[in-house]
């Protein structure tokens, strides 16, 4: 078995209003920076084992719990430890 | 006949005293029942998932409590044809679960959000709602972060229960407290027997709280099962 | 002695410690005593002015000051525990952790006494509006308390908002709970041979000298250097200690409990055994961290969060062992209880403690000099008025003022089914039983305190005691929440001794008792102290059936004024406006008329002849009429003859006033029992008309509303 | 003025309270994963203009509103469009 570290991101699909991300724009505008666009995402930075495929781990996890397709985006880094 | 209704708890549940004492009002025999018994479900003639944060809404609300043995028993039972009603955190684990088409993301306002709010009833061929009338315009409260629907592909519009509306029914967007696709506040599946809500009928259910339209549902709940 | 252990002992404490001990504690022990010495645990700086000015008897009080809460009877078997407490030092620097383990840190409180926690309130105090790092704070401050409380399923039902630059690096997070009692599970206790049972949250670096910070001023180093001394709230963790904890007193299984807050482990184990007389063994072996190479003085200093310490006897620990394990919630035997009155601490094998608890528990009053703010508050006051209108709007739109909506609906104030009275109104109402039902407020009038202390403490009380009034409650007790400056700053402390009397004075004079309370000292920077502020939380007993809101309800009644108004602007709202804050002399409480105005208000509301009450308060009548007409959505029409100036007469701050609303069949009987005067109606119309002697104001209610309903 | 493109993440420092993450773990575990640890974060995606050091700005950006540096690390990415 080896150990991974895996970065997941975690965003909202293109279409889907960012409330998040707007209210972050909106009070960057309002402290004087020149924004035009702030996507906000999660991130979760986890270390597992296994020894199977770890890209075919991280895929499950974020699959079966961490990102919802209806809404989400997701993206990761993998490593080995 | 005696009407059971199960109450799953889950981590972080917090409406399930509150669903439990309006249940009982509406003539009901509730249960709350810890997410780990979820055995006991069996037993049960209807449910309803109560609001609350389960897992404190870590990832996304609903999401960690959809992937629980208590909610795959639910989902077992609701395929058999069992009434599932979840209410706001029980909405979204409907969702969550695939139980109901769609998603619940963070409001328009990125804010929570407590109000009373105007409701009207697009259907009441529903077990929940077959005792308010077609169109009737109804006064809940709403307590939620994560309650703006976000329809999936092919979304079926005959679904849609309630929507957000002004006190004479309009369907505006300034009636829209949280940016939800066609102003949705609760939908149902397509067979028919699993509604979801955002909502708070149970604290809808005495008069001396501000109004009593909620407890209808549960009544029409209790009703269509006596049947 | 390693120096960055002790931080709160003076060098002529440590040498009585070290000649009561007889030998020169080791570090461990010091760190121990530091904590305990500490102004946040011990009280030294305050406790002899509370001892001298609050006592708290009444025939409704069942526990008074000195437990984690007081407890008072509302009918024959519904007894309410209530409790409020400051996180100020953490909120100014990290607002979002800083209220929220805020709300925990009460919540636990309130649970500690076998409660059942039913409802939060929060008053909060912040900076200019104009400056970034106020924004810092009220975003982070609400955002906290939202998540936190509205997580944990305990309803935030109301609270108060206020501003002043005061403020601006001392914000002020005061927040307060309720809980309903069916046993009360004491703090203390007497029985030797008992399991001490650690639950909750694993224990980690987070909180390490929490209580030394909340007893020193604060500046930009404090803030970098206690970067520990800040906490995060783990609210579904909390959620989970209220469903054990509750299961575990329904099932009769606690002998003593207390909750792990300032000063951790040493505090929670010193003050349970050594106010009942006995001792403990602790060992630190067992208690479950959250980091790895924590020392033996780190993890008896720690204030991680949601922990709490349960005594239970040994026969019963099976089944607490069950309880928790349902709840999936960590835990660990970490002692006993023992005869001798000893502290004694064991690390792998090893005694590394063994203090008398007294040294502890009983540390000296500290006493400090104290200089009267010599400034003359009746100072002339001569300006030249605007016109009514403009000033109305300009207080409406005060952030004082103005509604709070945008921030309580960020709160959860349904969950639990109880509130009857949303907030919004003067008071929020909870319904205890079909017909009891407990009202509740939190006051604070520090802009008349920032004039005179002792007059502005008397203040708070007298708003808190019209607020329950109006809703049609029957004010029972009090607890508060004192936050000053230095006491190593003579006129702080000076400051600090005048609210203390204030408080003392008025509760007395009212018959509400005090029985329990909050200090928080040290709310100064370089920048400057904050006004001395008390913040009162008071409830009271109401009939469901017979309880008011300050929405008008009907067009053709008629508004009715109770009570006498004085040229009383000192820090008012509309001097504020005018930029003479500080001029004027402050409203003066008029004991007895405030209770006999209450009393016959009261009277009115019982007997069915009133539709709305609201009293008056920030921003004065004008403002009262023009809230009630907001609220209602109802036009009004006002004209008052007044010996005083019109706008004086309308911005007049004067306590003990109401206004009510009353059907035209009644108004004769409410004139005969409260002494009031008619002044005006209300009407169909969508305007708001207000004339006092020569000044008027007339304008569409919307106007208002635009104005009062600002958001942010 | 040229426009940029900031990633930003931020996580809790070290020996801080991370629930998030805990419960995201023992999700995890019980949906069979072998994880030993769950790191929980935010992340935003920010496009701006500015005529000075863009570095500068995006600093001014977290220290200012993302993050809070008394409780928070963060890190960022930058890219000119
Ligand atoms: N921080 C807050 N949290 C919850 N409720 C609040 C807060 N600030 C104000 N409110 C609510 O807004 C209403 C008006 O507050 P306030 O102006 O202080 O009332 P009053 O002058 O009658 O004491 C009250 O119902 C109060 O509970
Ligand atoms: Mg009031």
């Amino acid at each position: 078995m080896s150990r991974y570290k895996a970065m997941i991101y975690i965003t909202l699909k293109e279409g889907i209003l960012d409330a998040e991300g707007e209210t972050v724009r909106r009070a960057l505008i309002s402290l004087g920076f020149d924004v035009s666009e702030v996507k906000s995402g999660k991130m979760y930075i986890i270390e597992f084992k296994c020894d199977k495929d770890p890209e075919e781990v991280v895929e499950k996890m974020c699959r079966h719990l961490l990102a919802n397709p209806v809404v989400n985006n997701y993206k990761y880094e993998l490593e080995e430890l | 006949m005696v009407v059971t209704i199960g109450i799953p708890v889950y981590p972080g549940t917090n409406c399930d005293v509150d669903v439990y004492k309006a249940v009982k009002l509406a003539g009901a025999s509730p249960k709350r029942i810890w997410y780990k018994d979820y055995k006991e479900m069996w037993k049960v003639d209807a449910i309803v998932i109560p609001g609350g944060f389960s897992y404190a809404d870590y990832i996304r609300a609903g999401a960690i409590a959809a992937r629980t043995k208590m909610t795959e028993t639910i989902k077992e039972l609701a395929e058999d044809g069992m009434p599932v009603l979840g209410i706001c955190n029980g909405f979204q684990v409907l969702v969550e679960s695939g139980m109901l088409p769609g998603a619940l993301t963070v409001n328009k306002s990125a804010r929570f959000i407590c109000r009373w709010v105007y409701l009207k009833v697009v259907r009441n061929d529903t077990p929940f709602t077959q005792l308010y009338d077609e169109g009737e315009v109804i006064r809940m409260p709403i307590a939620h972060m994560e309650g703006r629907y976000i329809p999936s592909s092919g979304f079926n519009k005959r679904l849609i229960v309630l929507q957000y509306a002004d006190s004479c029914g309009n369907v505006t967007e300034d009636a829209n407290p949280n940016g939800s696709y066609m102003n949705i506040a609760g939908i149902i599946s397509a067979r028919e027997n699993v509604l979801g809500l955002m909502p708070h009928p149970e604290r809808a259910s005495e008069d001396a709280l501000g109004g009593s339209d909620g407890l209808r549902m549960f009544k029409s709940l209790i009703e269509y099962l006596r049947r | 002695m390693r120096e960055y252990i002790v931080r709160n002992l003076t060098d002529d404490e440590k040498s009585k410690i070290i000649k009561k001990l007889g030998r020169n504690p080791n570090d461990v022990e010091w760190a121990m005593i530091d904590v305990m010495w500490s102004e946040h645990v011990s009280y030294k700086s305050s406790r002899s002015f509370i001892r001298r000015f609050l006592r708290s008897s009444g025939r409704h009080v069942v526990v008074g000051p000195g437990q984690d809460a007081g407890i008072i009877r509302i009918a024959d078997d519904i007894y309410i525990a209530f409790k409020i407490e400051s996180h100020n030092h953490p909120s100014a620097v990290d607002p979002y952790g800083g209220s929220s383990t805020g709300i925990g840190g009460i919540v636990r409180d309130i649970l500690s006494m076998g409660a059942q926690p039913i409802a939060l309130l929060d008053s909060l105090h912040f900076g200019d509006l104009d400056k970034r790092r106020t924004w810092f704070h009220i975003l982070g401050v609400v955002k906290g308390i939202s998540d936190y409380g509205n997580r944990i399923g305990v309803p935030t039902v109301g609270g108060e908002t206020k501003f002043s630059s005061c403020y601006n690096e001392n914000p002020l997070v005061n927040v307060a709970c309720i809980g309903i009692v069916n046993r009360i599970v004491p703090s203390v206790l007497n029985k030797p041979d008992s399991a001490l049972v650690l639950y909750g949250n694993r224990t980690g670096r987070d909180g390490i000298h929490g209580v030394s910070f909340a007893s020193e001023t604060l500046d930009e180093e404090s803030i970098e250097e206690d970067r520990s001394a800040v906490q995060i709230g783990d609210p579904l963790t909390e959620k989970l200690l209220i469903d054990a904890s509750l299961e575990i007193f329904s099932r009769g299984l606690a002998c003593a409990l207390k909750d792990l807050g300032g000063g951790g482990l040493t505090c929670a184990v010193s003050e349970m055994v050594g106010k009942g007389g006995i001792g403990a063994v602790i060992e630190l072996d067992r208690v479950p961290l959250r980091e790895e190479n924590m020392s033996p003085y780190e993890i008896l200093i720690s204030e991680s969060q949601e922990r709490m310490l349960l005594a239970t006897s040994y026969d019963n620990l099976e089944e607490v062992i069950s309880i928790l394990n349902k709840y999936d919630i960590q835990w660990a035997v970490i002692g006993r209880s023992i005869p001798e009155r000893k502290i004694i601490v064991k690390y792998k094998g090893k005694k590394i403690v063994d203090l008398p608890v007294e040294i502890l528990v009983n540390v000296p009053i500290q006493r400090h000099p104290t200089k009267p703010r010599t400034k003359d508050f009746s100072k002339d006051l001569k300006f030249e008025p605007p016109s009514l209108e403009e000033s109305l709007v300009k207080v409406l739109r005060n952030p004082n003022v103005s509604s709070k909506e945008w921030i309580y609906e960020q709160y959860d104030y349904e969950v639990q089914t109880r509130t009857v009275i949303k907030p919004g109104a003067d008071a929020t109402v909870l319904k205890i039983t079909s017909e009891v039902g407990v009202a509740a407020t939190l006051d604070s009038c520090a802009d008349y305190a920032s004039i005179d202390p002792y007059e502005g403490a008397k203040g708070a009380v007298a708003e808190a005691y019209r607020n329950i009034t109006a809703v049609g409650g029957e004010p029972l007790a009090i607890v508060d929440n004192i936050n000053a400056g230095d006491p190593n700053n003579p006129i702080s402390y000076w400051e600090f001794r005048e609210t203390v009397r204030g408080l003392g004075n008025a509760a007395r004079a009212f018959s509400v008792p005090v029985v329990g309370g909050n200090v928080s000292l040290y709310n100064e920077s370089p920048s400057g102290k904050i006004w001395p502020t008390l913040v009162v939380c008071m409830l009271g007993k109401v009939n469901i059936r017979h309880i008011m809101t300050p929405s008008l309800k009907k067009t053709n009644s008629i508004l009715v004024l109770v009570g006498d108004t004085y040229n009383e602007l000192g820090g008012s709202e509309y001097l504020k406006i005018l930029g003479l804050h500080g001029y004027g002399s402050v409203p003066r409480v008029r004991y007895k008329k405030e209770k006999t105005n209450s009393k016959n208000v009261l009277r009115c509301i019982r007997k069915g002849m009133v539709l709305s009450v609201h009293d008056v308060s920030d921003g004065g009548i004008i403002t009262a009429v023009a809230e009630m007409a907001i609220m209602g959505k109802k036009g009004i029409e006002v004209a008052i003859r007044s010996n005083l100036r019109g706008d004086i007469f309308a911005f007049s701050e004067s306590h003990a006033r109401y206004i009510l609303e009353v059907p035209e069949e009644h108004v004769e009987d409410v004139l005969k029992i409260t002494g009031g005067i008619a002044i005006g109606k209300t009407s169909s119309s969508s305007s708001f008309y207000f004339e006092v002697n020569d000044f008027c104001v007339d304008l569409p209610i919307r106007r208002l509303e635009e104005a009062y309903a600002i958001r942010w």
